[in-house]
C-alpha cells in the first residue's frame, strides 16, 4: 500500500510490505529493511532500518520523535489520496484544522470565516487549568470555517477552526 | 547549642528539593516528616518520607505557605528542625520568626539575616560598607524623581530600577532613554508595591554584558566561614537560570580567591550562618560585583557538590544541629567539572509554555558521572499549581570537554513522556558554539542562541516510523487485546497537522 | 601505530557492560556498531548503537561467541575496533588473534598476553620469576599422584586443586584430609578435561580467611603504566563476586604502595597492555599473594571510576587507538570511598534461583553519589539465556560510613517489578556488623552473614495493605474502565495460600 | 467488613469502613486512619497510616511489598468466615483451599479425600503453557475435598482440592 507522509515541511512518498518479521519500504523508490519492536508499550519502538537502530515514540497528536528529536507527522493512505484526487487534488491537502488541544471553555473567538490570517495570528481562546490560551494560525491563509463560538464547552481534539 | 544531630526533620516543600532533603535525612538516619497539598497525594516526597500531612488544598497560598500548619505538624510530630528547600517558605522572615518562637530550628539562617539581606537596599549598604564592590547606582531608595534623575547624571544611561523586596530578577525594569525615566520609576514603584507589598525602589547602573556567577558558601554557629568556590549561571531566560556550571569558564584562580574573600566577608559583615549564596555581577574585563545574597540552599547546589564532593545538605543540617564546620578553606579544592540542566515541564518549541499532565513513561539517564535529581515517575501528574521545575540532570566529568560531551550523551537517553520538557532545550544550548567556547553571558539566550534549530535528524526515517506504526495500529485492532493501546495510535494517521501551536 | 581516536567501534556484548562502553564511544564522539542475538531485539544496547546487526540465535554459542560473525559485522560496518566487554570473547585468545590477522584493533591487551595469563601454571611461574610472591604449591603441572604427594609434604594441608585453564573460581577443589588426596587430583583432572579442555592441574596451598584485593592497572603500548589502587572484592558467593569496593577497608598507605609495586611488576613482566586487573589473596596477617590477572575489563571496574576520576573505558579506547597514557602514577589519588552492589535476577530468598520474566515496572535510585549500571527497562523481558545480572548500583560518598548509609538508602529505593532481584540481600549485607566494621573475608557468605533475615517491617501494614487492595479492586471491577488491571488484584484475595509452592 | 489477613505466620483481625477518600481500619480493635493513592498503576499504591507513609507492591502471587520488605498474605472476608463458622466453627478456618493458579488441564489427580499430606506432598498436576506443574500442600492436614478429576480443564482461581 502506498502512503503520502508529511514530515514537518517535507513530503515523501512510501511503499511498504511485509517480509516475516520485517518491513522493506520504498521511500521514492529507495528500498529499504526495517525491523519493529516494541519497547515496553505499543507507543515506544524500536527500528532497525539498514542496520541503523532507532529509538522511535509515537504521540497522539501527530508527532513522531526519532532519536530524541520530535517532529509532526501526518500520514495518508492511498484511499485517502485518491478521495483527495477526486475532491479536488493537491490544493484540498492543505487545508489545515485547528483543533483543541485540551478540553476547555471557548471565552474568544478572534475570526470569522474568510478572514486571512498570518502565521501566529491568534484564532480562538481557550481556558482550561485556570488558564488561558491563545491558538494561533500555523500558517497563512484564509479562514475557511469556524465551528465554535464564545462560551461553549470543547473536548480535546474537536475541530474549532479551519484554514485553507 | 546542641551538637547532636537531630532525631526528627520536617521538611516543608515539594518535587525534587524536597526529596533532595529527605534522601540527605535518611542517609544521616534521621526521621522524616513532610508536609503535602492535596495535589500531591502521590507525590515523591510525600511517599519519601516516614511520615507525610496533608495541610491544605493545591494552591500553594493554601498549602505550602500556610505557616501555622506547618508549625503545627512540625509540634505534631515531634519534628525539632524544619527544612524549607528552596522557594516557599525559604526566604520568609516570617516563617524563620515563628520557628524560632516556637523552639523548632529553622535548617537555614537566623531571620534577622533573613530580613538584613532579603532588603537589597539594606544589603547593598551593607556590603559597600564592608569594601565589597557593588554596582554603582542610588544606594539607597528613591523617594522622588528629581533623586533618581540626579543618580542617572552620576551614573549614566542605561539603568535599573529594582524593587528593595525583589530579587531573583522580578520586578526589574530596563531605562535606556532619559525620557523613559520618570515613568518608568512610576511604574515600578506600583508594581513592587502591589507584587512585593512595599513600593521602595532604587537605582542600579545597568550592566551590558554581565557573567552571573555566583559563591556557595557555609558557615557555622561558632564564627567559621569556609567558600565552597564558584557557580557560573549566565544561562538565564527572564532572570530564571537554565543551565549552570562550575568552575566558571572564565575563572582564574586569582579571581576565585578574590571573589571568595568578599564573599567571605560578605557572609561576616551580615552575620550570616547555615548554607548560602553571594551572587556577583562580572563585567567583560572582570570587574566584580556584588549582586545579592541568596539566604537559602539553592536549585543549582549540586553543581558545587560535584566539583567538591561536599554534600550541602548534610552540611546544613549538621551547621543547624550546632556542630562546628569540618572543613577548612585550604581543605576545598574544585576537581574537575559540573554541568546542571534544569528540566521544566515546558515546550521550549512554543515560548516555554508550562506543559501539565501525567507523566506516561520515564527513562533517566545513568552511567558513569550523571546525576539526576527528580520530583516525577511514572504515572505522576504533573501538578499546574507549582513551578514547572521536575527534575534536574547533572553531570560531572575530569574537565569541561568531557563534561559538555557527557552531558549531551545524558541528555540523549533522557525519555520523558506525556507532556513536554525543556530537554530539546538543553540538547540546543549544549551544541551551541558560544556555550561549549564557554564564551557567553546574560545575554546568550537574546543574543547568541538563535532559538530552537530546525530539525536535523531524518526525516525519512520519521515518516517510515509514522507509517510504520499506524500499520502496527491497525494490527492490533484486529485483535480485541490490543484495543485499547492501538486506539490511541490510531489518532496519528486521523489528525491533521496545524494544532499544536497554541 | 595510529594515535587518533577510533572513527567506529564495534561492542561485541550486551547487558549493562554494552551499554556501559556504547557510552563511553558516544562521549568520545565515535560511531557504535554492536550486535544481537533474537532473543535481545529490543534490548538496551540493540538501541543504544547507532548500528545493530542480528548474528544468531538465543544460545551465546550461536550469537555472542560465533568469532567469525562478529568479525563479519565489524569489517561489513566498518569498525576499526572492538570492545569485548566482560565475558563471552572477552579473554578469548582465538578471538584476539582473530582481530589482529584482520586488522581490527581489539580492545584489551595483545593475544599473546591473553594467552600467557589465562594459562595459570605459566601466570604462575612468571610472577614468581619477577619476585612477586605466589601461594606455596606445585609452581608446576602435577603428573603423578607421587608428585601431589610430594608437594602436599611440603606445604601441609588444606590444599586447593586447581585447573590451568581455570580462573574465577571455577573448577576448584578443597582437600583437607590426606586420604582425599588421590581421589580428588583423580576428579579435578578429568573435570578440568571436560570443561576447558585441558586436564592440567596444580596444587596450592588453601588459606582459610584469606580476603580478595585486586589492583586495576591500565598500560599503554609505550611502555607506561599505573595502577589505580585496589578494590576489595571479598563479599562472594561460590567465588562470584557481589559486593565490592574501595578502597579496602584494610588498607594502609605502605601496603598500598607494596602491593601496587608488585601489580606495576606484574603488568611489565607479562608485556601486559589495556586495562587489566592483578587480583591478589591477602591473608589475616596482611600478606598478600598474587592469584591471577585478569585480562579485560572487570565487571566492578567503577568501583574504581568512583574513587579516582577516571573513565576505564575511555582510558580504554585511547589506549588501543595509539595514544599514549596522560596519567602518572603520582596523580592518581582515591578520593572517598565507593560501593558496588551487582543486582542479580536472582530470588535470594530462594537459594539465589535465576528469576527471568517481564520487568513490569522500573524505579532506578537517584540523587547524590548514585550511579546505576542498568541493563534494563520497563517493559524488558529478561531473557534466560545469559548472565542473571541486569544491573550494577554504585555509591560514591566522602568516607565508608556514608557510602554505607548511601547504599541502604539507594537499595531502598530501587523498585524492580515483574522479577525477583537480589536488592533485598544487598540490603541485608549492608545492614550486617561485620560488613559495616569492614572485618570480613571470603568466608563472610559462609560464616558471617547468616541468611536472609526474618521479616523486620510491619505484618500489620502488610495486611492492612492486602485488604484495601483487595477492596479497590472489587470497586475497579464496578468499572468497566479498570476490568483489565482489577483482574490480577482479584487474584490476591480470590486465592487461598498455598499454590505458590509449585 | 471483617477480615482475616495472614501475613506469614501471623493472623490479623481487621475491620474497615470507607470514609470519604480514607478508610477507617479497626486492626485488633486499634482503629487506624488509612489513605490511598495510586503510584502510576494499579498494583503500586501509597498508604499514609495515621501519618505514617508506606510504599506498597501487590503482586498476583500472594505477595505484598511494604517499603521494599516482600510478605506473604492471604485475605479472607467475612463471608468466608461466617461460612466457616457454620460448618464446624474456628477449627474450620484451618482449611486451607488449593487453587489453580492458572488456566490448565489437570493431568494428575495425586490424592483423595481422608488421606493425610505433609507439607510439600502432591496434589494436583496442571498442564499450561506447555509444562507440568505440581500443586503441592501448604502444610500438614487432611484432605477434606477434592473437586477435579485427571482430564477435566480449569481456569485460573478454580478451588482444586481443600485441605483440612
Amino acid at each position: 500500500m502506498a502512503y503520502l507522509v508529511t514530515v514537518e515541511e517535507k513530503r515523501f512518498k512510501l511503499d511498504l510490505k511485509r517480509e516475516g518479521n520485517k518491513f522493506i519500504v520504498y521511500v521514492d523508490t529507495d528500498p529499504l529493511e526495517v525491523s519493529v519492536a516494541e519497547v515496553g508499550n505499543p507507543s515506544h519502538l524500536s527500528l532497525i532500518a539498514g542496520n541503523r537502530s532507532y529509538d522511535v515514540q509515537i504521540e497522539d497528536e501527530g508527532m513522531v520523535t526519532v532519536n530524541g528529536e520530535t517532529f509532526r507527522v501526518k500520514v495518508e493512505d492511498e484511499r485517502a489520496l485518491h478521495l483527495a484526487q477526486f475532491t479536488g487534488g493537491a490544493r484540498h491537502l492543505e487545508e489545515e484544522a485547528i483543533t483543541a488541544p485540551m478540553p476547555g471553555l471557548v471565552v474568544g473567538v478572534e475570526v470569522k470565516p474568510g478572514d486571512r490570517v498570518r502565521e501566529g495570528d491568534g484564532l480562538v481562546v481557550i481556558e482550561a487549568m485556570k488558564m488561558q490560551n491563545e491558538l494561533k494560525a500555523p500558517r497563512e491563509g484564509k479562514v475557511k470555517e469556524v465551528f465554535v463560538k464564545q462560551g461553549i464547552s470543547v473536548n480535546g481534539g474537536d475541530t474549532l477552526v479551519v484554514i485553507e | 547549642m546542641k551538637r547532636e544531630m537531630f532525631k526528627k526533620v520536617l521538611v516543608a516543600n515539594r518535587g525534587e528539593i524536597a526529596v533532595r532533603v529527605l534522601r540527605a535525612c535518611r542517609e544521616l538516619g534521621i526521621s522524616t516528616v513532610t508536609v503535602y497539598s492535596e495535589a500531591d497525594r502521590n507525590a515523591l516526597h510525600t511517599r519519601y518520607a516516614d511520615e507525610a500531612y496533608e495541610i491544605g488544598p493545591p494552591p500553594a497560598t493554601e498549602s505550602y505557605l500556610r505557616i501555622e500548619r506547618i508549625i503545627e505538624v512540625a509540634k505534631r510530630s515531634g519534628a525539632q528542625a524544619i527544612h524549607p528547600g528552596y522557594g516557599f517558605l525559604a526566604e520568609n522572615t516570617h516563617f524563620a520568626q515563628a520557628c524560632e518562637s516556637e523552639k523548632i530550628t529553622f535548617v537555614g539562617p537566623s531571620s534577622k539575616a533573613i530580613r538584613l539581606l532579603g532588603d537589597k537596599i539594606e544589603a547593598r549598604k551593607t556590603m559597600e560598607g564592608a569594601g565589597i564592590p557593588v554596582i554603582p547606582g542610588s544606594g539607597k531608595e528613591l523617594s522622588t524623581e528629581e533623586e533618581a534623575v540626579e543618580v542617572v547624571g552620576k551614573i549614566g544611561l542605561p539603568v535599573l530600577i529594582k524593587a528593595a523586596a525583589g530579587g531573583g530578577g522580578k520586578g526589574m525594569r530596563i531605562v535606556r532613554k532619559r525620557e523613559e525615566l520618570a515613568p518608568a520609576i512610576r511604574q515600578a514603584a506600583s508594581e513592587a508595591g502591589s507584587t512585593f507589598g512595599n513600593p521602595t525602589i532604587y537605582i542600579e547602573k545597568y550592566l551590558e554584558s554581565p557573567r552571573h556567577i555566583e559563591f556557595q558558601v557555609l558557615a557555622d554557629n561558632y564564627g567559621n566561614v569556609v567558600h565552597l568556590g564558584e557557580r557560573e549561571c549566565s544561562i538565564q531566560r527572564r532572570y530564571q537560570k537554565l543551565v549552570e556550571e562550575s568552575p566558571s569558564p572564565i575563572m582564574t584562580e586569582e579571581l576565585r580567591e578574590e571573589m571568595g574573600k568578599a564573599a567571605l566577608k560578605a557572609v561576616k559583615v551580615s552575620g550570616y550562618t547555615n548554607a548560602g549564596t553571594v551572587e556577583f555581577m562580572v563585567d567583560p574585563q572582570k570587574n566584580f560585583y556584588f549582586l545579592e545574597m541568596n539566604t537559602r540552599l539553592q536549585v543549582e547546589h549540586p553543581v558545587t557538590e560535584l566539583v567538591t564532593g561536599i554534600d550541602i545538605v548534610k552540611e546544613q543540617l549538621k551547621i543547624s544541629s550546632g556542630q562546628p564546620l569540618s572543613i577548612h578553606q585550604e581543605e576545598v579544592r574544585l576537581f574537575g567539572a559540573a554541568i546542571e540542566c534544569r528540566i521544566a515541564a515546558e515546550d521550549p518549541e512554543n515560548n516555554f509554555m508550562p506543559s501539565m499532565g501525567k507523566i506516561t513513561e520515564l527513562v533517566e539517564p545513568g552511567g558513569p558521572g550523571v546525576r539526576v535529581e527528580s520530583g516525577i515517575f511514572a504515572g505522576f501528574e504533573v501538578p499546574i499549581f507549582y513551578d514547572p521545575l521536575i527534575a534536574k540532570l547533572l553531570v560531572w566529568a575530569p574537565t569541561r570537554e568531557e563534561a559538555i560531551f557527557r552531558m549531551r550523551r545524558a541528555l540523549s537517553e533522557y525519555t520523558i513522556r506525556g507532556i513536554k520538557t525543556s530537554v530539546p532545550f538543553h540538547q540546543e544550548v549544549l551544541h551551541n558554539p558560544h556555550f561549549v567556547k564557554g564564551e557567553y553571558n546574560t545575554t546568550f539566550i537574546e543574543k547568541m542562541f538563535g532559538g530552537m534549530r530546525l530539525k536535523r535528524g531524518d526525516h525519512r526515517i520519521a515518516a517510515v516510523a509514522a507509517v510504520i506504526a499506524s500499520i502496527q495500529r491497525e494490527k492490533a485492532l484486529a485483535t480485541s487485546k490490543g484495543r485499547k493501546e492501538a486506539h490511541s495510535l490510531w489518532k496519528l494517521a486521523a489528525r491533521q497537522a496545524g494544532l499544536r501551536r497554541f
